[in-house]
């Protein structure tokens, strides 16, 4: 058929009242044609997953209300289809993946059922073809073992695995619109990087139109025809992939591109600063023991050894479950290591009792991933700084003194302290945690995954923050990452964890130019939009 | 290494920068707990003011004037030898006890027994499940007497703890407390094992921050909201089961008026004379009705559930 | 899993030994003198001595414990102070009219308040919502005896069809069995109605928020069987643990509707022995009890694999 | 309406003819319609009669057990398991014959070798028995259906003590079963009497059942109280547990049940306006309100503290409180009982007025201290929960302090029993009620038993009392014994052992098909008929 697959027009979506703006979306356009992959990119509040949920009719009841403009699916306005007009169409023409597979699928049905609903809600074939086809589409998205899949629960299969359930079930009936809202976002790098292959094959294969959602340019370097860039619930630039990539023309575009750390690192010159932490042999076990029958352990660390230097950043890489948190935490002592010693200045704190412990705690600080959780939201920001320098003999006044120039430090209103954290946004706690930290006046800053959680943009300013704080204390800096461009762009040193193991140590640019270990190189296989050149405009 | 998209298209676009409403305002919203407020404010008063508009002494008995109807009236023999007209708007019982006086001071007691039955174990449950929840090693012991007392049906330990002392309201009060503790304890306990993993509590203790004042600090607070829900609940049931006891003949002694005694000794007459169930019953559901509402609206608000997220 | 259950199963002894010793020291300190119930209105006080002498009521509080205790452990839970009768007797004998009642109270319970939690839930906020909500807290606001008289008038009294008290044993046939059930099941499920719908409203609730609800809608799935195949199994787990707490609430409440319909179950034995100061049954009903709760616990647990295959023990 | 009373009654006697028919034949033709379904006032527990004096298990008695003698309708005693008996000239020597064709319930024939002991055992237990067994010299069976029993010296009380028509009643037992020892409760329930016990149907509080004896041999006199023919003209006997009075009334005219042996007051009306349930009045002396007082502690180890008592209560307030119906109580200052042979208003003339006056100015003479009179209150019985109340109003009116306590009636049992003071678990009063038939006289009545610390409960010690009490018992003329009782109440008047606080009726309520209810001191249920319908 020709003609678009999809076209919004004009799409407007109200938001509740209360809210901080009155629209999700306004005046929203864009078309899919068919086999082509649109990646509407914007970061959170932007409204590209609201226009997407739109086109699905999926708007929570109540909450979100569209106000005007419409969605033509093959030229059939859905925004007019009755409630059972768009149930036929779900699934058969047009279908979603999400975000989270582990939370998108359903726990308490095996992964075969819930492809064979759809087939069940839209077809009536007998049950032996439904199977036929269901363990098809599995073979198509490349799901080993498919019979032995079709009776597993979503919890007993990979991330990775999941997701693709997740494609299979949106793509049996070959529909002509897929939806991809952040189908990668929750993935390790490799595993993101064999999905993001998938959906573009499936795409070629079957000709179906795509519109994916997302926040990282790497990404959409990777897979995107065509780019729609959104900016609080309007559309600010569409065009070609390399048109947008490589020439950007709204300066928000220009923001955005210009905040993708590059993954070939500075040269950096060696730190020379004492050794300010140092880890012998560290290892964690979980489990063991048990009463009955013995539980299986899990070495989330083994025989880990780092050096930080003063003055110097270093990386730990690695995918989830690699344990480099683990080490993190361990080095805080915020749980107890299982064996070897964590030395910090010429002392070794990993088998310390608390009581002895306190005071060597504010050597060594840590900033969270999650800048929701960090800071106790019934307490000012002001009382969560101070509370540290006070446990330590610190006057009140001194310790506020003392907050307010942080505040300043870290760029936020020494005025804000007494507000609560609920009224900061996710990039400024981040900013209020690392002043929480320094307030300690620690020499060891941990940054676990401590921008991981925040946009780019503003991903990009905390980054210049961490590395201007260490510059001015002279920190020595354990950097926890998952994320292969932002280690590339501050680290001096990273070490490359993979099942709790250190596979691989060295001076990042060093490690960069070229990986010795197997599973480092994979893992810049794996990074999205490599072999890219981002635009670098003023 | 989630990342921030949420799942929900809503979460996206709100960025949580507007304070929001206190707690108190949500409050006021909430439809039940408005209504709940106002009952149990009006049942608190007229416990309060009972002297004022009880008719009569509620321990005078007038055998001459035993189970009238409502609104019957009859005269009572003073100490002084006087003799006085009572209009018994609720009838009187079997002793010719003035069942509207009865019912009035009922509240009194009744009330009393729900709250100071709340209070008492919320914050004994409080201590303890702080204790088992933060000391590992005092954990598994207290746990274990928890549930060798939970393991007790409610209603049989509180026989059994009625009849351990002289039936009264003390030994009523204790009997319903012992049962709720455990459950109280559990809700605690739960409660800090979850906070104790939150980043801001970590953070704290790389903050040096002292074991106790890290408890009251960070913890504690996070246990106010479910135990204040918690508490109207154990309220709401306490009246219930003082009523039981009553049932059962193993209450506060009768002489005083609660509703669950008064209750108790008309249940006798149910058929012929409904008003001394009648009443105080209505009374009592009233009463605990409201307070489950408030409870329901309490929950609904303070759920820390809600709370996390600015 | 085997393990499991054998672990959880160790586990309930230190649970029955604390109830033990509570329970025993609670009935030893109690005022009540068996020994004076027993020798009746005119008896003297020398009467008295000779019979407490006999129960062994004499000794000192320590041994009699362990005499207990090890009589117990031997499987044997003593003999009644009053009833020429051993204790397991008693228990047996009116174990069934209680199983029978609690049994239907829960199938009752549970037919009524699933649908309506899920309904609630469905239409939160509707006024089918609100009346669901307030019918269920009013359900915990009556007390069950209230309840359970205006049954009777009306029902058995007024309208004449079913008894107005007692209870047929199911060997005289199911249907006199479920008749003379009817009105004390429903007394007694009242509150569990009121307590199940509710939770099945909250969980629902909760599930309804969830990605895979609105995978299911994306999809195209029909809201009912969004609801029911979807909603409901994963909403289960915590329904299922709130019927188990329910049977320990149902204990209690058997103890009141037992003695409002005179049914001659464990509820009512265990009142008359309190009040008869009989002190072997009291200690062995409320072990029993106890022993019941903690196995309906492990009961539940178990469940939820079924319900949950995520769960495994 | 008229005509309505008259078809009903056709109706009636039609039932009962067919029920007699059946009775006679012994028949279980009309299968259940010749059970009796029956509600006691409380439940059945222990089944020793001479163990323990609960009513109920005297009622129990009366089911399965005979007795030597029995108390006819008109208060005489008759003999029953006797045939007939002699007494010598110088009344010393008692010579007893039992009549032909008594059986124990294992078919074995009752003989004097089983008599003996089962007298003994009673009186070992019995108050009015200790008394007697002081008169006895010999106890001696002469054959299988003679024996004799020699006096030290003449008492007019064998007779009477053998036919006792309450607690503890001679029950007589097999000779096994009555060598048991008196302090152990008997553990086999083989009687003699009109039914047999159904151990293996008997579920403690839940039911009790007994079926008719075939073998049992009536007297050939129409039953008439305890005494005469005990026919049993019902199959089986069932006795319900209904814990909950209204629940039983509502069984009742269900037709669930067919009679309720002490259906509470207040609920009375409910039945009189039903026209398928009959009001039986079957104890027609009905039963005594009385009020115990704790002598060994004060304040009522003062016999003026205690006339003071007896001047502040009056007896109407604690009727109406309880029984509230005039129909069913009576004020009576006579302590051995209206309408009974020892009747007499001896010393009570003034007292029992409520005049507080008079107490208040007692008290002040008698230089009471202000000690409170911990009052035991017991809430679970009907019949006693109102009386504590009022007599703490009352005294309080009076100007005692009193301290009520409230318990169950079996904590009260526990209670009355310890002699520490009031502020270690002690009491100073308590209130009970007696059945009119235990209180005839003096030294049946155990509250007069005045000789301290072998006394009931209260343990009063009063030479005076014990001194005239052994004067009735050696009393030779019913003139002689009514002089004496008026002295013992005199005296009491004086020094209150304790204080009768009036008269009630306990009516029994039946379906209109059931007739035949003896009226006797105790519920009985021989002679009952049932007949068809309503």
């Amino acid at each position: 058929m020709t003609g678009p697959i999809l076209e919004i027009r004009n799409l407007t979506v109200q938001l509740p009242k209360g809210a901080d703006r009155k629209f999700a979306v306004e005046n929203v356009s864009l078309t899919v044609n068919p086999g082509e992959i649109v990646c509407v990119v914007g970061e959170s509040g932007s409204g590209k997953s609201v226009s997407s949920h739109a086109v699905m009719g999926l708007l929570p009841k109540g909450q979100l209300t569209v106000a005007g403009g419409e969605i033509l699916l093959e030229g059939e306005n859905v925004l007019k289809a009755s409630a059972n007009r768009l149930r036929d169409l779900r699934g058969t023409r047009m279908s979603m993946i999400f975000q989270e597979p582990m939370t998108a699928l359903n726990p308490v049905v095996t992964c075969g059922e819930q492809i064979d609903e759809v087939l069940r809600i839209h077809t009536d074939l007998p049950a032996t073809e439904r199977k036929e086809k269901v363990i098809a589409v599995m073979e198509s998205v490349r799901l080993p073992d498919p019979i032995k899949m079709y009776d597993a629960y979503p919890h007993q299969l990979s991330g990775g695995q999941r997701q693709r359930i997740m494609i299979a079930q949106a793509l049996v009936l070959d529909p002509a619109l897929l939806i991809a809202d952040e189908p990668t976002t929750a993935l390790d790098v490799t595993t993101q990087a064999q999905i993001l292959k998938l959906v573009a094959e499936m795409q070629e294969r079957r000709g179906t139109g795509v519109l994916f959602i997302t926040h990282d340019f790497g990404v959409v370097a990777e897979i995107a025809h065509r780019v729609v860039v959104m900016q609080k619930g309007h559309v600010v630039e569409t065009g070609t992939a390399t048109e947008v990539l490589t020439n950007p023309q709204h300066p928000y575009t220009k923001m955005l591109i210009n905040a993708v750390p590059t993954l070939t690192p500075p040269q950096r010159e060696d730190r020379t600063g004492e050794v300010a932490l140092e880890t012998v042999k560290l290892c964690k076990v979980y489990g063991g023991g048990g009463f009955f029958q013995k539980k299986r352990e899990v070495r989330a660390a083994a025989d880990v050894e780092i050096r930080v230097r003063r003055g110097e950043t270093l990386g730990i890489v690695g995918e989830s479950g690699s344990g480099k948190s683990t080490v993190a935490r361990c080095i805080a002592r915020l749980i107890e290591p299982t064996s070897g010693g964590i030395v910090v200045g010429n002392m070794d704190i990993a088998k310390l009792p608390e009581r002895q412990l306190r005071p060597h705690r504010k050597h060594c600080q840590i900033v969270f991933q999650d800048p929701y959780r960090s800071l106790n939201p019934r307490r000012s920001v002001g009382a969560s700084i101070i509370e540290g320098p006070m446990n330590f003999g610190m006057s009140e006044a001194d310790a506020v003194a003392k907050a307010r120039d942080l505040m300043k430090l870290v760029g936020l209103s020494p005025d804000a302290l007494d507000r609560y954290p609920h009224q900061f946004s996710g990039g400024q706690r981040q900013r209020i945690c690392i002043a929480r930290a320094l307030a300690m006046e620690p020499e060891i800053l941990i940054a676990d995954e401590a921008v991981s959680a925040l946009d780019v943009s503003v991903q990009a300013q905390v980054l210049d923050l961490l590395d201007d704080v260490r510059k001015k204390f002279d920190l020595a800096v354990l950097f926890i990452t998952h994320d292969l461009r932002v280690a590339a762009q501050i680290c001096d040193r990273i070490a490359v964890m993979q099942n709790g193991v250190v596979v691989e140590h060295g001076r990042t640019a060093e490690v960069f130019a070229n990986p010795q270990h197997a599973y480092t190189r994979s893992l810049f296989e794996a990074a999205p939009g490599r072999n890219f050149q981002f635009a670098r405009v003023a | 290494m989630t990342a921030p998209a949420s799942s929900s298209p809503v979460a996206e676009t709100a960025v949580p920068l507007p304070a929001k409403p206190t707690v108190w305002r949500k409050l006021l919203r909430s439809p039940n707990v408005v209504v709940g407020v106002a009952i149990v404010l009006v049942m608190v008063c007229i416990g309060l003011i009972a002297p004022l508009i009880a008719t009569s002494d509620p321990t005078a008995i007038n055998p001459g004037a035993r189970n009238r109807v409502p609104m019957a009236t009859s005269t009572m023999r003073m100490d002084d030898g006087t003799r006085a007209t009572v209009t018994h708007y609720m009838g009187t019982d079997t002793l010719g006890r003035d069942v509207f006086s009865r019912v009035v001071y009922g509240a009194r007691v009744s009330i009393f027994i729900g709250i100071s039955v709340a209070i008492l174990s919320v914050s004994i449950g409080l201590v303890i499940g702080m204790a088992a929840g933060y000391f590992r090693w005092l954990d598994s012991i207290i746990m274990r007497i928890m549930d060798g007392l939970m393991a007790i049906p409610a209603i049989l330990l509180a026989i059994a703890v009625v009849s351990l002392s002289r039936a009264g309201l003390a030994s009523v009060i204790i009997a319903i407390v012992v049962p709720e503790v455990p459950r109280v304890v559990r809700l605690v306990r739960s409660v800090v094992l979850s906070v104790r993993e939150e980043p801001y509590v970590e953070a704290a203790v790389t903050a040096g921050t002292p074991t106790l004042k890290l408890i009251i600090r960070h913890i504690l607070p996070n246990t106010v909201a479910p135990l204040i829900v918690q508490g109207t609940f154990i309220c709401a049931s306490a009246i219930l089961v003082e009523a039981i006891l009553s049932f059962l003949g193993i209450g506060i002694p009768p002489d005083v008026p609660t509703w669950g005694n008064i209750m108790a000794e008309g249940r006798q007459l149910f058929r012929i004379f409904p008003h001394n169930i009648l009443y105080p019953g209505i009374f009592l559901a009233l009463t605990v009705l409201a307070v489950n509402m408030l409870g329901d609206g309490l929950r609904d608000t303070l759920d820390p559930k809600m709370e996390k997220r600015g | 899993m085997i393990s499991y259950i054998l672990r959880r199963l160790a586990a309930t002894v230190p649970v029955l030994f604390t109830v033990a010793v509570m329970v025993f020291l609670m009935l030893r300190l109690t005022p009540g003198d068996p020994a004076a119930i027993i020798a009746g209105d005119n008896a003297t006080t020398q009467q008295i001595l000779d019979i407490r002498t006999k129960l062994g009521l004499e000794e000192p509080i320590l041994q009699q414990f362990f005499i207990w205790l090890g009589s117990i452990l031997r499987g044997d839970l003593g003999e009644s102070f009053f009833f020429r009768k051993t204790v397991f007797e008693l228990i047996s004998e009116r174990i069934e009219p209680t199983l029978s009642l609690a049994f239907l109270t829960i199938v009752l319970a549970v037919v009524i308040a699933i649908p309506l939690g899920v309904l609630a839930a469905y239409r939160q906020g509707t006024w089918i919502d609100r009346v669901v909500m307030g019918f269920s807290v009013i359900g915990f606001s009556v007390p069950v005896f209230v309840i359970g008289y205006l049954l009777i008038y009306i029902f058995a009294i007024k309208l004449g069809w079913f008894p107005v008290q007692g209870y047929q044993r199911i060997s005289g046939g199911v249907f006199p069995w479920f008749r003379s059930l009817v009105l004390p099941a429903f007394t007694l499920s009242v509150i569990y109605i009121a307590l199940i719908a509710r939770m099945t409203r909250t969980s629902v609730l909760e599930v309804l928020s969830e990605d895979y609800i609105r995978t299911a809608r994306a999809k195209g799935q029909t809201e009912v069987k969004v609801l029911f195949q979807h909603a409901l199994k994963n909403a289960a787990v915590p329904i299922v643990t709130v019927v188990g707490i329910g049977v320990a609430l149902l204990i209690g409440g058997v103890v009141v509707t037992e003695s409002v319909y005179s049914i001659p179950g464990l509820g009512r034995l265990t009142v008359d022995a309190v009040l008869a100061r009989d002190f072997p049954v009291i200690q062995a009903i409320i072990l029993a009890f106890s022993f019941v709760y903690v196995l309906i616990n492990l009961i539940v647990d178990l469940s939820y694999t079924i319900f949950d295959p995520r769960i495994r023990y | 309406m008229k005509s309505v009373k008259m078809s009903r009654r056709t109706v009636v006697a039609g039932a009962a003819a067919a029920g007699a028919l059946a009775g006679a034949s012994g028949a279980s033709a009309q299968g259940a319609a010749n059970v009796l379904r029956v509600v006691m006032h409380s439940d059945l527990r222990i089944i020793d009669p001479i163990w323990t004096t609960a009513y109920i298990v005297r009622n129990h008695g009366y089911m399965i057990y005979d007795t030597l003698f029995a108390l006819d309708s008109k208060g005489q005693v008759q003999p029953q398991m006797v045939d007939r008996y002699t007494v010598s000239d110088d009344k010393l020597t008692y010579t007893f014959t039992l009549r032909d064709g008594l059986m124990w319930h294992d078919n074995q024939p009752v003989t004097t070798a089983d008599i003996i002991p089962s007298i003994r055992r009673w009186a070992a237990r019995d108050p009015l028995g200790q008394t007697v067994m002081g008169f006895i010299a010999s106890m001696d069976a002469k054959d299988p259906k003679t024996f004799e029993i020699k006096l030290k010296e003449a008492t007019g009380l064998l007779i009477f003590a053998l036919g006792k028509p309450s607690s503890n009643v001679p029950f007589m037992m097999p000779k096994r079963v009555a060598e048991t020892d008196p302090q152990t409760q008997i553990t086999e329930f083989v009687g003699s009497g009109p039914f047999m016990f159904v151990r293996d149907e008997w579920r403690p509080g839940d039911r009790a059942v007994y079926a008719k004896f075939q073998g049992y041999r009536p007297r050939s006199e129409p039953a008439s109280g305890l005494a005469g023919g005990k026919v049993a003209k019902v199959d089986r006997v069932e006795w319900r547990v209904i814990t909950d009075q209204q629940q039983a009334i509502n069984a009742l005219q269900a037709g669930e049940i067919d009679l309720i042996e002490a259906p509470s007051h207040d609920l009375l009306p409910l039945l009189k306006a039903d026209r398928n349930v009959k009001l039986h009045n079957w104890n027609v002396l009905g039963n005594q309100y009385t009020l115990r007082f704790n002598h060994t502690t004060a304040p009522f180890n003062n016999p003026k503290i205690r006339q003071a008592a007896l001047y502040a209560l009056n007896q109407e307030d604690f009727l109406k409180a309880t029984i509230g119906d005039p129909e069913y109580y009576k004020v009576c200052k006579a302590m051995f009982v209206c309408g009974s042979p020892l009747e007499t208003l001896a010393g009570m003339e003034d007292k029992l007025e409520s005049n507080f006056a008079k107490a208040r100015q007692l008290l002040q003479e008698a230089g009471y201290a202000r000690e409170p009179v911990v009052l035991l209150h017991s809430t679970d019985l009907q019949v006693l929960t109102n009386l504590a109340p009022v007599a703490k109003q009352l005294f309080e009116r009076a100007g005692f302090v009193v301290d009520m306590q409230s318990m169950d009636w079996q904590t009260v049992v526990a209670r009355r029993v310890k002699r520490d003071p009031p502020t270690q678990g002690g009491w100073s009063a308590m209130l009970t009620s007696w059945v009119a038939a235990d209180i005839l006289n003096p030294v049946m009545a155990g509250f007069f038993n005045a000789s301290g610390d072998r006394a009931a409960f209260g343990w009063p010690n009063d030479p005076e009392i014990e001194a005239l009490r052994a004067r009735f018992a050696r009393a030779g003329s019913e003139a002689e014994q009514k002089q004496i009782a008026e002295a013992v109440q005199r005296r009491v008047a004086e020094a209150p052992t304790h204080i009768h606080l009036g008269q009630w009726y306990q009516p029994g309520a039946h379906r209109s098909n059931i007739s035949g209810w003896l009226e006797a001191p105790a519920p009985v249920f021989w002679n009952i008929e049932k007949g068809r319908g309503a």
